[in-house]
């Protein structure tokens, strides 16, 4: 009766430089949508419902009370729509990996707008585009000024531009660590401090992964997850292969790894790691199996690209988010 | 002591002990005669069970015990045993041979008579009472093994007094640049400890002091130490070098073993322990004609510099001394043929030690000593590098001349310094002239073998003769293997002088009633089995005081002459068995 | 080619006079500090090493130690106090001994009975020959004035009787020439044992015939001068040496060819040139023996700290010989012959069995080895030259 | 103004440290341009540290440890090394020149060593030129 | 963190500072920064008054973190944190800016230094912000200590250790005590028979109360750190538990069996020996060839098996004085004998090694040299005319003569080399061995009888092949160092050690291997890694080596560092 009586949430989805895939991870709740119908009320969330952007402007500070934001902030839409959404939401969540760390749209950052633009426009194969068109921000028509928004040189995740409440992490956030999560501030239980990742462990994937690990993680060469013959059991580590599973917080259920592939690293780092590509680095760094100088580097070349396999999900987060000769090009 | 020493007489059944024999009159002489209360004549049953035998002692509270009968050496041990699991020292077993058995009895009763009372008589005699064992302990040397010794014991948490007669501690080992075979130099692992060293609480350094004398016993010995007059204070010198820095005398550095000059008010080394100045009063002017004293003016501390400082005799009583003074080097211009003192580039190898010493007069360049305005040969930066070095082996060693010991260490310094030179200056051709190459310790075997295919000329032949030729170095030698005379010019020659006998070891062992051996170095109380321990307990050698050795070694004996003093300190009976030689001597005291 | 170590050597070298040569652990300070060591007679070193191996027939060949001339200074500063040049000294006898055929030489050396021996029947040989044959003549002693001449000197040779005393001095010189020859004969066949025994038995070298001529000026210069000596480094040793060396040979050739020039009646002026070298050789030889004897005495010098027996019997022989000649000269000179004739017969009875026994046999023949020793050095010298020319030309 | 680079030096304990000791007790000179920060062991310093200097504005990087062989625990530079050829390939493709991190050895007693590296590192810095990392960071747009 | 007061120092050192760095500025410079509540300049902070200065400021402005910047920490570190704790501050709560080693000594510039002096005090300062208490630690130790060798060394030691009334447990694998030197009787240089102080120390070992002797005992497994040890030794059929602080490893070697070597024919040929055969001969007191007969020429040759680039590299140290020796023994019992020596260098170092060379060269010893490189010696059997059985063919160095050496008897003196069982006992008590099997000291030069697992120490010739006195010496410095450590009761730990955040730890076990002590295992209950932190020197590897960020290490943190790093990065104001 009281549950009846009391307002019901009001509750936003937005998605900021993403795939969907987050958004499609919250209709993945399927008929639990309408324990969550019945909990809140849906007052934002562009890809379902028709809610302009000055609708949500016109509300007043605080109105709503949960905001998932997925995707991280690649153009000028995207950061004003944080701000706002930060301003008229009590609690926002920066959802999923992309916001979170920047996901794979924060593997912009090893290019410039500019090569981006090139690439887009002009490079590719299938582009036909002779008189070098590229979008612009402002154009003149004759029905008056038509706008696009500012593509950023640079993706940041969400925290880097507002301030965020909590983080759930995932590419896509596990849809029962959602609900979980939900659950939890519709019952008004206790809510953990500000800044928290929620909805995944606090320990790492090896926690519970069932592949038999040893300390014998020496490493004398690097191979691909297709070069070795994976007996199912062993950890990939001390097979060669480059797993993330350590640096990365476990709650998705081991997807990859149970699918008998390493972890990329979408659930993002615990607690006291904030920069998983570098400790990764580090204990990958120490597994190498050798004291000659010129064996390492052998064996670090077989690393093909340690930027891209460290950093896959988390480049804007990490202590150098971006590469460096890109800025000079602009 | 108060309470009354118990003497006890064991008479020890004759081996197989078939037959009894009459010891009556033996017997009552002992107990009428001298006075023995406690006289014990059947053994055998004693002497079957250890614990019967300590229960025994404790019964008739024996302090000392008298082994007679034939051959009681065969109980020394357990008696031994059984005495000091009693509480005393093992040294209160004394034996009273019978000699050639119990047929003395009959023949030469008196002489038995004599032999037993003159071995009571003694142990009556000896007033020693060690109960009140000083823990303290002196160490004499701050070298590596004064250095070792001192943390050793200090580390056991007991008291010592480091007794250094230069400005600071270190010795030689701080004037040496690398280490054979491994290379590691020499500063870098000895700084830590001497640091160590000076900031332990246990240890109480005294840099600037001699040893006076010795008074007492062993276990409460007084030694009087002479303080020098540093006329810096130790408390308020900060160490700052401002003094130094305007004092106008210049002497010779001993540091640098002459190859620079120091000033009278002076820091041996930039890592001295205690990193504190200090005054030469020989060479200072403000002392000889009392003119001067700029030091006190420039020195931004007050009352730091005091010239009316005098030396000072101050007394430290301790129960144990180690002695660890170390060595001198050979001094090069006796062997007259080798132009040491006369052609300026025929250097020692303690002074070419400071020249490729990072630290030393050029930096760590090795260059050709120079004329300078002066006319002072010197050795500067910048000078020509030599290209040809020749090395000496066996300088003022295994040389009837001078010394016959061999000194153990100049053949692998001598590699050593082959190899930095290589190191330093690779086309420098370097000529080694050596009798008989001894690598002999862990690595160095290999080491010989690693220089050797350095490219170093290594020539068996020992070098005749150096003389001057045309401003070059002409060394006149023999290559043995090669059948031939070598005649070999070059710009510098290395000495590798021996080690000697330092110059106080004679008024040491005096002071101390030690023994030196045949070549000066004080000797040890069994070459093999006693390698630390001297005739005197209580006083115990280290390093090369008591022969050359190397680093490793002098270290390890370091440490294990600190091990018999923790080790009389923790036991609390003073002088056990091991300080002294385990040979047997009929009708004396045998521990 | 293998040779086989024979420590028996060392007993052998023994009775030479050897002492603690086997302290020598060869550091080579010897061989390096002698002024005349080369790289082809690396010496005292290398002798040392072939003794101590008791490698006897390549001590055979090698003449090293005659190359020696013994000046100390390797023994002084040898580090073990292994008296290298002792052993120089010592190979030299022992090569002396072994380069005599007859076995003498080596009997003399080893034992005394047998030097002292042969000394005294030589020496009672002479005397027996004087008492018998040649005796004083009648009034000699009673009438002296009978005997001298007008400078009033002893007429030399008018005082004897005897079978045909007036040939006194054919006799004598005949004496004289037969000495000569029986040390001729043994010196010249030991001489060429020692060639065999150098240069035939040495497979390593074959000398080329025309070194034999070209290299022959070093025997007769090196036998003049002593050369060699000078380079030692203290050089009055050669000073004394030489002046002996010379005075010896020009009073045994005075004597041996030309004794009726000097043996005459009548006192020649002093300026005569007979009689100033025979100044000068006498003066030669006593500076010369003094100065041993003192020195040997006091053991002053490194080189005479060991005096072995044959050292001194020739020093002895030596030095009466001289002073024996030289009362006879004064007595001459003073008119007293009776006294001349006593010492004239034990000046010969000195100096015979010296010179057959010393210069064969003993100490005295490294005048002839040491010059022969050189040359047979350069001579192989010169035949290592060739083989390398020759090598050389070949590759 | 002439660029001043901004270098930052990791230095183990043991040797490379008491190295810039001596060079500093030996009064050797170099640039100023040097900031040493003390590590127990080179074994200590992984991406994390360098990546950080690089993100404040360090020009350059320095790691020093002990000789291979020597280090006070063993092998704590080897693992360095590995650590230091894996960032080497991280840092190019983040676009900084691999010159600008350094990994060298310095023993206890090579103190000139240490101030001729210094002074090389510098200079190469120097010409290098900035390290615009920082700056390029904080542009969003 | 809002409480954190810190107080800046910035000591002139006389001149040195002051002259090169403008101090005033430097202190200014920092006094804004946050949570700086003084921030003074003082021209000797070393001295007493300069630390009085600390301890006043701490009391009277309520400190909790202090920077001085001064000189190198390694010169006085101690002494402020001494000041700290005088003060009643953690020690550790303090940070020190080195502004003269690494400015004023090193620059020229004035405006540059003092402007890195600024730097390198911020980074201080933004350091020990995040400093923690850290209290000192020690393990008690068990005063027992366990010894594995009964030879020369491990008895000595275990009488060294016994009279000092402190419990021995002696391990021996044979039967009976005394090692090698149960073959041995005679010691060089002194001819001293070994019996006159082996028997009376086995005596005293069998005999000391405080000593239990185990023969025919291995050491099996081995558990625990410095001060607590738990060892399982094998006796028989038993298994024994023994609880121990300290061990001595004084296992001793082996003699090379020269067999493989063709050239010598040892056991082929007869009459040839090795050196303990000969000893055996004279302990018996008869030298005779295997005829019976009376050899009249022995020949004893040197280096077999060491120094060779086939067999063993090193030296064995005592083969060449224990030859000098046999070679008088020999000649004692045969006098009219000759001897031979065939060596390679005389290695007569030690006191009165040389002079026992001069004179056993004066005697009936003819020295040969040889050149391991230039072909060893060969042995062949004699002819039956010969004099002799053996004939020794080799090439004489000193003459330069191929020579051949008659011999009726010809001993080997072989080398020495390590156990086959030490690297077993080395993997079982935690010590490595170096290239050449021997057990490998701490350092070779100052800490020669301790190894790289604390508590545990090597003696005598598993080290490296030693004489007697030197075995000895080593066992009584091994002594020393436990000695000390009992007597005080306790060892003294790493402060600033790793540890494991067991709520993060996901074991992947990473850090295990990572660790040069051993001192990180997997606890695989509990599914985390866990820092032994006796063991754990605070090397800080391991912490870099996390994935996670686990692992930490006290006063070298990931937020101190990089702090740190930020601090020093700072860029100045320019004026």
């Amino acid at each position: 009766m009281s549950e009846q009586n009391k307002p019901k949430l009001k509750l936003a989805v937005y998605w900021g430089a993403a795939c969907g895939g987050c958004c499609v991870s919250v209709l993945d709740v399927h008929e639990k949508l309408f324990d969550v119908v019945a909990a809140a009320d849906l007052v934002f969330w562009p890809i379902a419902l028709d809610i302009k952007y000055k609708d949500v402007e016109a509300m007043p500070d605080g109105h709503i009370d949960v905001t998932l934001f997925n995707g991280s902030v690649r153009n000028s839409e995207n950061h004003h729509m944080a701000k706002l959404l930060r301003d008229k939401t009590k609690i926002l969540v920066a959802y999923g990996s992309c916001s979170h760390m920047g996901g794979i749209p924060g593997l912009g950052n090893f290019s410039s707008r500019k090569e981006i633009f090139n690439r887009v426009y002009h490079d590719t194969e299938t582009t036909v585009n002779p008189e070098r068109i590229e979008p612009k921000e402002k154009y003149s028509v004759a029905e008056g000024e038509l706008s696009l928004p500012e593509f950023y040189n640079d993706v940041r995740t969400l925290d880097q531009v507002v301030d965020v409440d909590y983080y759930l992490p995932g590419c896509p956030p596990q849809t029962e660590r959602l609900v979980e999560v939900f659950m939890a501030i519709v019952t008004g239980a206790e809510l953990p401090p500000t800044g928290s990742v929620i909805g995944a462990l606090e320990k790492s994937q090896c926690d519970e992964c069932e592949r038999k690990k040893t300390d014998n993680k020496l490493i004398k060469e690097f191979k691909r997850p297709w070069e070795i013959i994976d007996d199912g059991e062993t950890c990939f580590l001390e097979q060669g292969v480059i797993c993330m599973g350590p640096a990365t917080r476990g709650g998705c259920g081991y997807r990859c790894i149970n699918g008998n592939a390493p972890c990329k690293g979408c659930y993002g780092p615990p607690a006291d790691a904030p920069d998983p590509g570098a400790k990764m680095m580090s204990a990958i760094g120490t597994m190498i199996d050798s004291n000659d100088e010129a064996e390492i580097e052998k064996i670090v070349d077989g690393i093909v690209d340690p930027a891209g396999t460290f950093y896959r999900y988390s480049l804007p987060k990490a202590i150098i988010r971006r590469k460096l000769t890109t800025i000079k090009e602009n | 002591m108060t309470e009354k020493e118990r003497i006890g007489i064991i008479f020890c059944d004759p081996p197989g002990g078939h037959e009894r024999v009459d010891l009556t009159e033996l017997i009552y002489f002992a107990r009428d005669k001298l006075k023995i209360p406690v006289i014990i004549e059947q053994s055998r049953y004693l002497f079957s069970d250890y614990r019967v035998l300590v229960e025994t002692i404790v019964h008739h509270k024996l302090s000392k015990v008298v082994l007679s009968g034939v051959n009681p050496d065969r109980f020394l041990n357990i008696t031994r045993t059984a005495m000091l699991e009693s509480g005393y020292a093992a040294r209160s077993v004394v034996i009273a041979d019978f000699g050639d058995g119990y047929e003395a009895l009959k023949s030469d009763l008196g002489g038995l008579k004599n032999s037993v009372e003159q071995v009571i008589a003694n142990l009556r005699a000896e007033k020693k009472t060690f109960q009140t064992l000083n823990p303290d302990t002196i160490v004499i040397g701050g070298g590596i093994a004064g250095i070792q010794a001192s943390l050793e014991i200090a580390k056991a948490g007991l008291k010592v007094h480091l007794v250094e007669k230069s400005g600071t501690i270190g010795g030689h080992m701080a004037m040496f640049d690398k280490t054979f075979p491994t290379l590691d130099c020499a500063a870098c692992i000895l700084t830590p400890k001497m640091v160590e060293v000076g900031q332990n609480p246990n240890i109480d350094l005294l840099t600037y002091a001699e040893i006076v004398s010795v008074s007492g016993d062993p276990g409460n010995y007084i030694v009087t130490v002479n303080k020098k007059a540093r006329m810096v204070d130790l408390d308020t010198c900060i160490g700052c070098g401002t003094c130094s820095e305007k004092c106008p005398a210049k002497v010779t550095s001993e540091f640098d073993t002459g190859t620079t000059l120091r000033k009278a008010i002076y820091m041996p080394f930039p890592q001295a322990v205690p990193n504190k100045y200090l005054i030469d009063a020989e060479n200072c002017r403000f002392v000889q004609e009392e003119k001067c004293g700029v030091c006190v003016k420039v020195c931004p501390v007050e009352n730091c510099i005091n010239f009316d400082e005098k030396d000072e005799l101050i007394e430290i009583p301790v129960g144990h001394i180690i002695l660890a003074t170390g060595f001198k080097v050979f001094d090069a211009t006796k062997a007259a043929q080798y132009g040491y003192g006369e052609i300026p580039n025929v250097l020692t190898s303690l002074e070419f030690e400071r020249l490729i010493n990072a630290g030393g007069p050029t930096g760590g360049f090795i260059v050709s000593r120079t004329q300078d305005k002066k006319g002072n040969w010197i050795f500067k930066e910048g000078s020509p590098e030599p290209k040809k070095i020749g090395i000496i082996h066996c300088v003022g060693s295994r040389d009837e001349n001078f010394n016959t010991h061999c000194s153990k260490v100049c053949c692998m310094y001598s590699l050593k310094l082959a190899h930095l030179v290589k190191e330093k200056l690779p086309d420098a051709e370097v000529y080694e002239y050596y009798i008989d190459m001894r690598a002999f310790g862990k690595g160095y075997e290999e080491f010989y073998n690693r220089i050797k295919e350095e490219g170093i000329n290594i020539i068996r032949g020992r070098t005749a003769q150096v003389t001057q030729s045309n401003g070059e170095i002409l060394m006149r030698s023999e290559n043995i293997i090669e059948a031939c005379i070598e005649e070999q010019l070059v710009d510098m020659v290395v000495l590798s002088v021996g080690l000697e006998p330092g110059n106080e070891n004679k008024q040491m062992a005096e002071m101390l009633g030690i023994e030196l051996d045949q070549n000066g170095w004080f000797k040890e109380s069994h070459s093999a089995y006693l390698p630390v321990d001297t005739q005197s307990p209580g006083i115990r050698i280290a390093g090369v005081c008591q022969g050359p050795k190397d680093i490793p070694d002098t270290v390890a004996q370091a440490s294990a002459a600190a091990a018999g003093v923790i080790q009389n300190i923790l036991s609390g009976r003073v002088f056990s068995s091991s300080t002294q030689s385990p040979h047997k001597t009929k009708l004396e005291t045998v521990s | 080619m293998i040779t086989r170590v024979n420590p028996g050597l060392k007993k052998d070298l023994v009775e030479f006079g050897l002492q603690d040569w086997n302290d020598c652990f060869h550091c080579g300070n010897c061989t390096a500090l002698c002024p005349l060591t080369r790289n082809d007679n690396l010496f005292p070193r290398k002798g040392i090493r072939l003794a101590q191996m008791g490698l006897s027939e390549k001590l055979a060949t090698n003449v090293d130690p005659w190359l020696c001339y013994y000046c100390g200074e390797c023994s002084d500063s040898c580090p073990r106090g292994a008296q290298p040049g002792e052993l120089m000294m010592v190979l030299r006898r022992w090569l002396t001994a072994t380069y005599d055929w007859t076995g003498l030489s080596r009997k003399f050396y080893t034992r005394k009975s047998w030097e002292f021996s042969a000394i005294g029947i030589i020496a009672a040989v002479i005397i027996a020959i004087f008492v018998f044959l040649l005796p004083p003549a009648n009034d000699l002693a009673s009438n002296p004035e009978a005997y001298l001449n007008d400078q009033g000197g002893v007429m030399i040779n008018s005082m004897v009787t005897g079978i045909d005393s007036e040939h006194f001095m054919d006799y004598i010189h005949t004496g004289d020439l037969i000495m000569a020859l029986i040390i001729a004969g043994f010196l010249i066949s030991n001489i060429l044992n020692m060639f065999l025994k150098v240069i035939i038995n040495d497979k390593t070298v074959r000398i080329p015939f025309r070194s034999y001529f070209t290299e022959f000026w070093r025997l007769i210069f090196n036998f003049g001068t002593q050369a060699r000596f000078s380079k030692c480094d203290n050089k009055s040793y050669w000073v004394g040496h030489l002046l002996l060396m010379t005075g010896y040979t020009i009073l045994f050739t005075m004597i041996v060819a030309f004794l009726p020039k000097f043996q005459i009646e009548e006192i020649t002026p002093w300026y005569n040139w007979q009689r100033i070298l025979g100044y000068y050789a006498t003066f030669g030889l006593m500076y010369f023996l003094i100065y041993t004897t003192i020195g040997r005495i006091r053991k002053s010098d490194q080189k005479m700290r060991f005096s072995h027996p044959s050292d001194w019997i020739f020093i002895v022989l030596l030095g009466l010989t001289t002073i024996s000649g030289i009362l006879v000269h004064i007595f001459r000179l003073t008119g007293l012959p009776a006294m001349t004739y006593y010492t004239y017969v034990i000046h010969l009875a000195i100096l015979v069995p010296m010179i057959l026994i010393e210069v064969p046999f003993s100490k005295w023949s490294h005048l002839a080895y040491r010059p022969f020793a050189i040359y047979f050095d350069h001579l192989k010298k010169a035949a290592r030259k060739k083989a390398a020319k020759v090598q050389f030309a070949a590759a | 103004m002439e660029f001043e680079p901004k270098i930052v030096a990791f230095l183990c304990n043991w040797c490379s440290y008491t190295g810039a000791d001596l060079a500093g007790t030996s009064r050797m000179k170099y640039p100023a341009n040097i900031k040493i920060i003390r590590i127990m062991c080179s074994g200590r310093i992984g991406p994390t540290f360098v990546l950080k200097a690089f993100r404040e504005g360090a020009d350059g990087v320095m790691i020093c440890g002990c000789h291979p062989g020597d280090c006070h625990y063993h092998e704590g530079n080897y693992k360095c090394l590995r650590r230091y050829k894996l960032i080497q390939k991280y840092i190019q493709q983040m676009g900084i020149e691999q010159d600008r991190l350094r990994l060298s050895w310095i023993s206890a007693s090579e103190g000139k060593q240490f101030a001729e590296l210094a002074q090389s590192m510098t200079e190469v810095i120097r010409e290098l030129g900035p390290c615009d990392i920082k700056s390029v960071m904080e542009t969003f747009a | 963190m809002s409480n954190i007061r810190i107080g800046v120092y910035v000591c002139w050192c006389g001149t040195n500072i002051a002259k090169m760095v403008d101090v005033k500025q430097v202190a200014e410079a920092v006094g804004n920064m946050d949570d700086v509540v003084i921030s003074k300049d003082y021209k000797y902070m070393c001295s007493d008054p300069g630390q009085e200065l600390i301890i006043k400021d701490i009391k009277e402005h309520k400190l909790n973190r202090v920077v001085v910047s001064a000189c190198s920490p390694r010169i006085h570190e101690l002494t402020f944190r001494k000041a700290l704790e005088n003060a009643g501050l953690n020690a550790y709560l303090f940070q020190m800016a080195n502004i003269r080693e690494q400015v004023s000594w090193v620059h020229v510039n004035r405006k540059e230094a003092t402007k890195k002096a600024i730097a390198l005090v911020r980074g201080a300062i933004n350091r020990v912000r995040w400093h923690e208490p850290l209290e000192k630690r020690r393990v008690d130790v068990n005063p027992a200590t366990l010894i594995i060798g009964g030879g020369i060394a491990g008895m000595s030691a275990a009488l060294e250790i016994a009279r000092a009334d402190k419990q021995v447990i002696l391990l021996e694998k044979e039967k009976e005590l005394g090692g090698q030197l149960r073959f041995v009787n005679r010691t060089f240089p002194d001819f001293i028979p070994t019996s006159d102080f082996i028997e009376p120390m086995k005596d005293d070992v069998l005999h000391h109360p405080r000593i239990s002797v185990l023969t025919e005992a291995n050491l099996n497994e081995l558990h625990g750190y410095i001060g607590n040890f738990i060892g399982h030794i094998q006796t028989g059929a038993k298994e024994l538990k023994v609880e121990f602080g300290n061990i001595i490893v004084a296992s001793g070697l082996k003699p090379f069996n020269p067999a493989p070597m063709e050239n010598y024919g040892y056991g082929k040929l007869p009459n040839v020996i090795t050196s303990l055969e000969l000893e055996k001969m004279l302990q018996t007191g008869e030298i005779r060839q295997t005829n019976r007969k009376l050899p009249e020429k022995v020949a004893i040759i040197h280096c077999v098996g060491s120094r060779s680039s086939q067999y063993h590299e090193f030296c064995s140290s005592t083969c060449c004085m224990t030859a000098l020796k046999y070679s008088n023994q020999v000649l004692d019992m045969l006098p009219n004998s000759q001897v031979y020596q065939l060596y390679a260098d005389m290695r007569a170092m030690g006191k009165g090694c040389e002079e026992l060379y001069t004179a056993t060269s004066r005697k009936n010893v003819m020295f040969l040299m040889y050149d391991q490189e230039d072909g060893l010696p060969y042995i062949r059997k004699a002819g039956p005319k010969e004099d002799c059985n053996l004939l020794i063919e080799v090439n004489e160095k000193l003459s330069g003569e191929r020579i051949e050496v008659p011999a009726d008897l010809v001993v080997l003196m072989v080398g020495m080399e390590a156990h086959e069982q030490a690297k077993k006992l080395g993997q079982t008590v935690g010590i490595s061995l170096c290239g050449n099997e021997f057990y490998i000291e701490k350092h070779p030069k100052l800490d020669p009888v301790a190894t790289t697992t604390d508590g545990v120490y090597v003696s005598g010739s598993c080290q490296s092949p030693k004489n007697i006195s030197d075995s000895i010496t080593q066992a009584k410095a091994a002594a020393a160092r436990i000695l000390a450590t009992i007597n005080y009761g306790s060892v003294e730990v790493e402060v600033t050690t790793a540890h494991v955040n067991e709520d993060i730890c996901c074991g992947c076990q990473t850090c295990v291997r990572v660790c040069p002590y051993g001192a990180i295992s997997y606890i695989a209950d509990d599914r985390v890694s866990r820092v032994n932190e006796v063991l754990c020197k605070g090397c800080g590897t391991c912490t870099t080596s996390c994935p996670t960020g686990a692992i930490s290490s006290r006063h070298f943190t990931e937020k101190q560092i990089l702090s740190q790093i930020e601090g020093v990065m700072l860029e100045l104001m320019e004026n």
